[in-house]
């Protein structure tokens, strides 16, 4: 039998093998056995990179048709290219700020929306419904009756971007919050906690892994919206940006384009995520 | 939407004057470049807000809402809009010279795909979009060729982005309308593999600006409108005269493209004709109708409804007064 | 079969009568408890392991809608309850948990004082989750030691501690109670631990109060004390032991 | 003091009102002053209903512009004469086995992958990135891409529609996976459980809330794929027809297609929330 | 400081030697522990509340990741865990968390009989959560019971049951141990109860074990023996407590 020392320090010599045969185990400290284990340095870089990997050698080795997956070198150049001709920079800051407002304006109304329904059941029976309908609903179907209602200029763009964020942090809020342990609520309600500590205290902490969850779709799906809503009457944005290349068949700046979005979706999300590990640090769960 | 101007009834004549403070939002991305660069703009005694809107679908959705007033397209969106409860009317027509010379769309043929005629079509797989120009195009086409459709097989594909030119290289249609900058890089990237196009020998260059009936019945907006359109053929004459600068500001800066690629659209696009007699651009025009009609299932509509007459010397008026030589 | 108590505090804090409650068709929790706990009186609560402790506890705080059931309960309006699962909120820090709903300038300070009064000073800033089994009880009631509830309902509050702790906690109970003089209904299985607290003992069993007994000794409540003995011995038998603590190890 | 009788078999009449002044309360059973309270019978129709009342008043009222937003009973009108016409019934089969089929393989491949990245770090290292860039990709800028990979015939359609649903199943299951309490981990590892039954008994279980909601927006999400996906070589289905109606501007057959739209989604997440009731019997939450 | 078990039984299962456990850097939990439990011994654990008596069994189940420190242990392959908190899965009914990851046909027969033995017979179909407290630790009890690990690791499976299930269910624990004679390391509140069931008890204390008895009483073990009240006494003054268990009521 070997005793795994868990550290340099042990006192104690390793013991002899028959042990072992008896059937017996030395157990090193915290190994698990289940669960996915240690996390892995860097790992969120390996899926990309693989990713880009298998990309840059299919466009090298001429299976993948350069005509319509444009080798990654070239996309390097072409958006570099258009960054130096100072194209694309404004595009990205004009689409980044339509991204904020859209998400500031969304992530407020839908928590507001979501204890607004959570906590009441009136509440619910009215937001509820039309927020499962909103979501049913495609954007670019919607997009006539937000021209008419919002107009075509920047308002218009923040609003829909700010709709289409408002759905997964309203329903990821409202479920996390209603998922929240009968027990805790019980234990608010004997301490005569008032509606606004309870709301601090109980409902925002325990719906907070719920509304987290929401953000990481909420930011995609704020990037995703300037598809759709810079093909309204703009004249700048990477969702233009696509929507030119794609008139004029321009497969690079495609590609440019769906990587940046690949990029921004990434990163955005690793943010979230972040902030999840840094606000959840009182969980103990199979992550950890 | 603000206060509108009195109302103008449809046969009334057009007010010669543009009365202060009338607004007119304009989605003809194009010709803003044009006026600005031309000075034409200056000349424009309303106040005017330029939208970066065109084309059929965008351009109808943003007259229902009511947030634009008047939008340069092809010939088929204003029979689509009257067809759907959009009444329109067509205030400036254009066109180009030696238009089977200067197509606005190519046949693009997949490679491999022995098509050398609009006969050989027959028993072919054809991307079609109905609705769009191309899908109009593809039905006069097969009219031309004494095909109907039950003759070829249409695959209903969407023209957006280079979908069309991936689908002939990826063999999943044998013939699709491809125009402008794809034409050249279809063939430029698969000419290779033994893709190519042939003319489809049709006029598609009518070119119109068109307008919600209801806006045209605002006198104000009338006014502005008028004064709009009569410049509107001058400052596409000042494109031409002004190759350089235009592809610059336009193709490449505008648009993105290499000045190459602007170029090449430009020379493609040839000279504009801006006819100062309508009857024979309404008589064409009726032609597409009965054929779109058939293809689509929809009633015959009268061309000449589509257009608003009082407007048709107006182009060549201003062509008249400034040549191609801008506001200067 | 329902106990009444008799004059010796001024008017009832609890009054609860013909208390059903059951949470299946066919065997109810609490068939027609009666019981009526006096203003500054201390009872203590003893019952086999699901005979209905907590659940009579949980319809005095109003928490029982999964139960069904009839009755009339009157409780006062300020009512504290030390859970039998400490349930801390996990998503608050120690501290954040005991001063809970509490207002005002002092609260933080009458918070931190509670912690070090049940030896958990330094630990304000710990998780629950980072808490042993006994220091999270102990937080649970030093939530309750902040407070000043009419009635202190504790669902066996010293279930996790040791010996000595348990009598330090003991104490904290008595001076707590001393301070504000809450009725308190005290769940426990520890029948030293009744005897040592309480001025009455009961006895839950199939759903009513089976057996009621005043612990009338004086001053100082030393288990070594015969009448102590006897009390203790009197409980155990109504809790089904008929002669005291007894096991035969090799008997199995 | 008024007792307040829990039931109308109380025993002991109310005690005298004195006692009240004294600040005294008689508790209703299981009355909860914090939280939702108790559902209201049928409350998830009264949103619905109202949005609808609101659009059929401001038909008839005259401020809802018919040209942008057909009045109701024009909606109901077209929608019949679709219907008897024999137009909308075939639509909506043809949508509906896309729908089914693609939700079916999504959620499969869903569910596989985020077993597969939820259990092992190298498993999220190489799924995680990947699916996070899939899913911050515009569906549109990707159909050139999926129509040379898969052509543009019904597999096409139906991987489309997959890939779509497979992401919120993914993440949502993922997400719901490494949430599980750690303590429930450990558990199954001193019971020593085979890798089947720490997955059947604890980490399915255990992530069951998550999938479920998870489940929430595949199914609004392969619905909304079908306007995609049917604007490639489809004669048929519902996403077909809002396209050809909204390039032709047929502003009350649109109409007719977000009604549908809302009707499919409203109806497949009332399904979706049935089963999360059922499965989650274990929970007491805020919800109930 | 490290006791070592005499010739009583021929091997050891558990062999712990300079176990350092600390989760903040300031104040180690376990601070060079030394401890053997021979093959089939049967001992108990007492400590302070916060002493480290969960920390060392979860180090022995390998189950302290969230713990830094050093020191070597060996444990046999088959360890058995009952939780301080009972631990049922919430999600599975008590039945089927009796038989989490039991296989084979007669499984389910086995825990419907561990449940029947734990007085929850014909509450097999019931989720977790509809339990008392005491029900869950015995569903926890009944979990282990069901299994044969070469050591059995117990934190409190007592805490929540009244004095009568309590002795039923010492007799549950010894019988499973006179089956298959695990080696059992059982932490416990009550000293009573560790005299009562165990070979040898310790105190842990500051990190180490700083008392170890061994129980010598010969069959029956009752509590009013004058030799069991002398362990006890001896047990109570390592736990601080000097004149046994004592309190004035009045002192506060
Ligand atoms: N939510 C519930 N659903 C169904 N049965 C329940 C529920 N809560 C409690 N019970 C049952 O009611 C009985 C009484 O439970 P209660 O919790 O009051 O017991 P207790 O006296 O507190 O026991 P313990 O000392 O073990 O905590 C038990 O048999 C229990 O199983
Ligand atoms: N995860 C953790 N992080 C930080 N400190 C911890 C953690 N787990 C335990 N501790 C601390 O380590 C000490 C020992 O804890 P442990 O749970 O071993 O005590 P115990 O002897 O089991 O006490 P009890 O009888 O109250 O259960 C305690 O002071 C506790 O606060
Ligand atoms: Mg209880
Ligand atoms: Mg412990």
């Amino acid at each position: 039998m070997t005793a795994v020392k868990t550290e340099a320090k042990a006192v104690v010599p390793p013991v002899d093998d028959e042990e072992l045969a008896a059937g017996r185990a030395s157990r090193p400290r915290g190994k698990r056995r289940l669960g996915p284990g240690k996390p892995i340095p860097l790992a969120f870089l390996i899926g990309p990179l693989l990713l880009l990997g298998v990309w840059a050698w299919g466009s090298a080795a001429g299976w993948i048709d350069d005509r319509v997956l444009t080798a990654p070198w070239t996309v390097v150049t072409t958006a570099w290219e258009r960054w130096e001709s100072g194209k694309l920079g404004p595009d990205l800051l004009v689409s980044t700020q339509r991204f904020a407002l859209g998400l500031l304006f969304g992530v407020l109304a839908g928590l507001v929306l979501a204890l607004v329904s959570g906590l009441s059941r009136w509440g619910e029976a009215i937001v509820d419904g039309p927020v499962q309908i909103k979501r049913s609903i495609p954007n670019l179907a919607l997009l006539p009756l937000l021209l008419l209602w919002f107009g075509i200029d920047e308002r218009m763009k923040i609003i829909t971007i700010a709709l289409g964020v408002l759905i997964p942090i309203y329903i990821h809020t409202h479920n996390g919050l209603r998922s929240i342990d009968g027990r805790y609520a019980e234990l608010a309600e004997t301490l005569r906690l008032k509606p606004a500590a309870f709301i601090g205290r109980v409902v925002l902490p325990g719906a907070l892994p719920g509304f987290l969850l929401g953000m990481r779709f909420a930011v995609t799906s704020a990037w995703l919206s300037l598809v759709v809503v810079e093909q309204v009457n703009a004249t700048s944005g990477i969702g233009y940006m696509m929507l030119l290349a794609g008139t004029y068949g321009q497969t690079d700046v495609i590609i440019v384009g769906l990587v940046l979005y690949a990029l921004l979706g990434l990163a955005s999300d690793a943010i979230v995520r972040l902030i999840q590990r840094r606000a959840l640090t009182w969980r103990r769960t199979l992550e950890d | 939407e603000e206060d509108g101007g009195p109302v103008l009834a449809a046969d009334a004549d057009l007010p010669t004057t543009v009365p202060e403070g009338t607004k007119l939002v304009i989605g003809d991305p194009s010709q803003q470049v044009a006026f600005e660069l031309s000075g034409l703009a200056s000349l424009l005694t309303f106040d005017v807000e330029w939208a970066n809107i065109s084309g059929g679908p965008k351009s109808a959705e943003a007259f229902r809402a009511k947030s634009l007033d008047i939008s340069s397209v092809a010939d088929i969106p204003p029979i689509h809009t009257n067809w759907t409860g959009l009444p329109t009317k067509i205030v400036a027509a254009a066109g180009r010279i030696d238009p089977l010379q200067h197509p606005i769309y190519d046949l693009g043929i997949a490679p491999g795909v022995d098509v050398a005629s609009l006969e050989d079509l027959a028993g072919k797989r054809i991307a079609y979009s109905p609705g769009q120009a191309q899908g109009a195009l593809i039905l006069r086409v097969l009219d031309a060729a004494g095909l109907t459709q039950d003759d070829v097989e249409l695959v209903e594909l969407p023209s957006t982005a280079d979908t069309y030119s991936n689908a002939l290289a990826g063999g999943e249609v044998d013939v699709a309308p491809i125009g402008g900058t794809q034409v050249k890089s279809y063939v430029n990237k698969y000419g290779s593999d033994g893709a190519t196009t042939i003319p489809h020998g049709l006029r598609d260059d009518p070119w119109v600006l068109y307008a919600p009936v209801e806006v045209l019945e605002d006198a104000d907006k009338a006014a502005a409108i008028a004064e709009y359109v009569r410049l509107w053929g001058a400052a596409k004459l000042w494109t031409r005269a002004n190759r350089d600068e235009w592809i610059n500001a336009w193709y490449v800066e505008h648009e993105g493209l290499s000045v190459e690629d602007g170029e090449y659209l430009h020379d493609r696009e040839g000279e504009p004709d801006f006819p100062e007699n309508w009857d024979e651009t309404i008589a064409r025009h009726q032609e597409t109708i009965e054929i779109v009609a058939e293809g689509t299932g929809n009633e015959v509509l009268d061309a000449e409804d589509l257009y608003d007459r009082r407007f048709e010397p107006l182009v060549a008026e201003g062509i008249a007064e400034y040549g191609d030589g801008g506001a200067s | 079969m329902a106990p009444h108590t008799g004059g010796l505090t001024t008017g009832a804090a609890v009054r609860i009568s013909g208390l059903h409650r059951s949470f299946t068709d066919d065997r109810p929790v609490l068939s027609g408890l009666d019981l009526q706990i006096g203003q500054g009186e201390f009872v203590a609560l003893l019952g086999r392991s699901g005979s209905g402790k907590s659940t009579l506890l949980r319809a005095l705080a109003g928490l029982d809608q999964d139960a069904t059931g009839t009755g009339d309960i009157e409780v006062p309006e300020q009512v504290s309850v030390v859970f039998q699962d400490s349930r801390l909120l996990p998503w608050q820090r120690v501290l954040r948990n005991v001063v809970l709903g509490l207002t005002g300038p002092g609260a933080v300070q009458r918070g931190k004082d509670a912690l070090a009064e049940v030896g958990l000073a330094g630990r304000e800033r710990a998780w629950p989750r980072e808490l042993s089994g006994g220091e999270q009880q102990r937080v649970a009631l030093a939530r309750s030691l902040v407070r000043e509830p009419e009635l202190l309902l504790a669902d066996e509050p010293f279930g996790a501690l040791d010996a000595l702790t348990r009598i330090k906690m003991h104490g904290l109970l008595r001076a707590l109670y001393e301070r504000h003089r809450p009725a308190v209904l005290l769940v426990t299985h520890d029948v030293d631990e009744a005897i040592v607290l309480a001025d009455r003992v009961l006895v839950l069993d199939h759903g009513v109060v089976k057996t009621e007994r005043r612990i009338d000794l004086d001053g100082t409540r030393d288990p070594s004390d015969p009448r102590f003995a006897a009390v203790r011995t009197e409980l155990l038998a109504a809790l089904g032991l008929a002669g005291g603590v007894e096991i035969k190890q090799e008997e199995s």
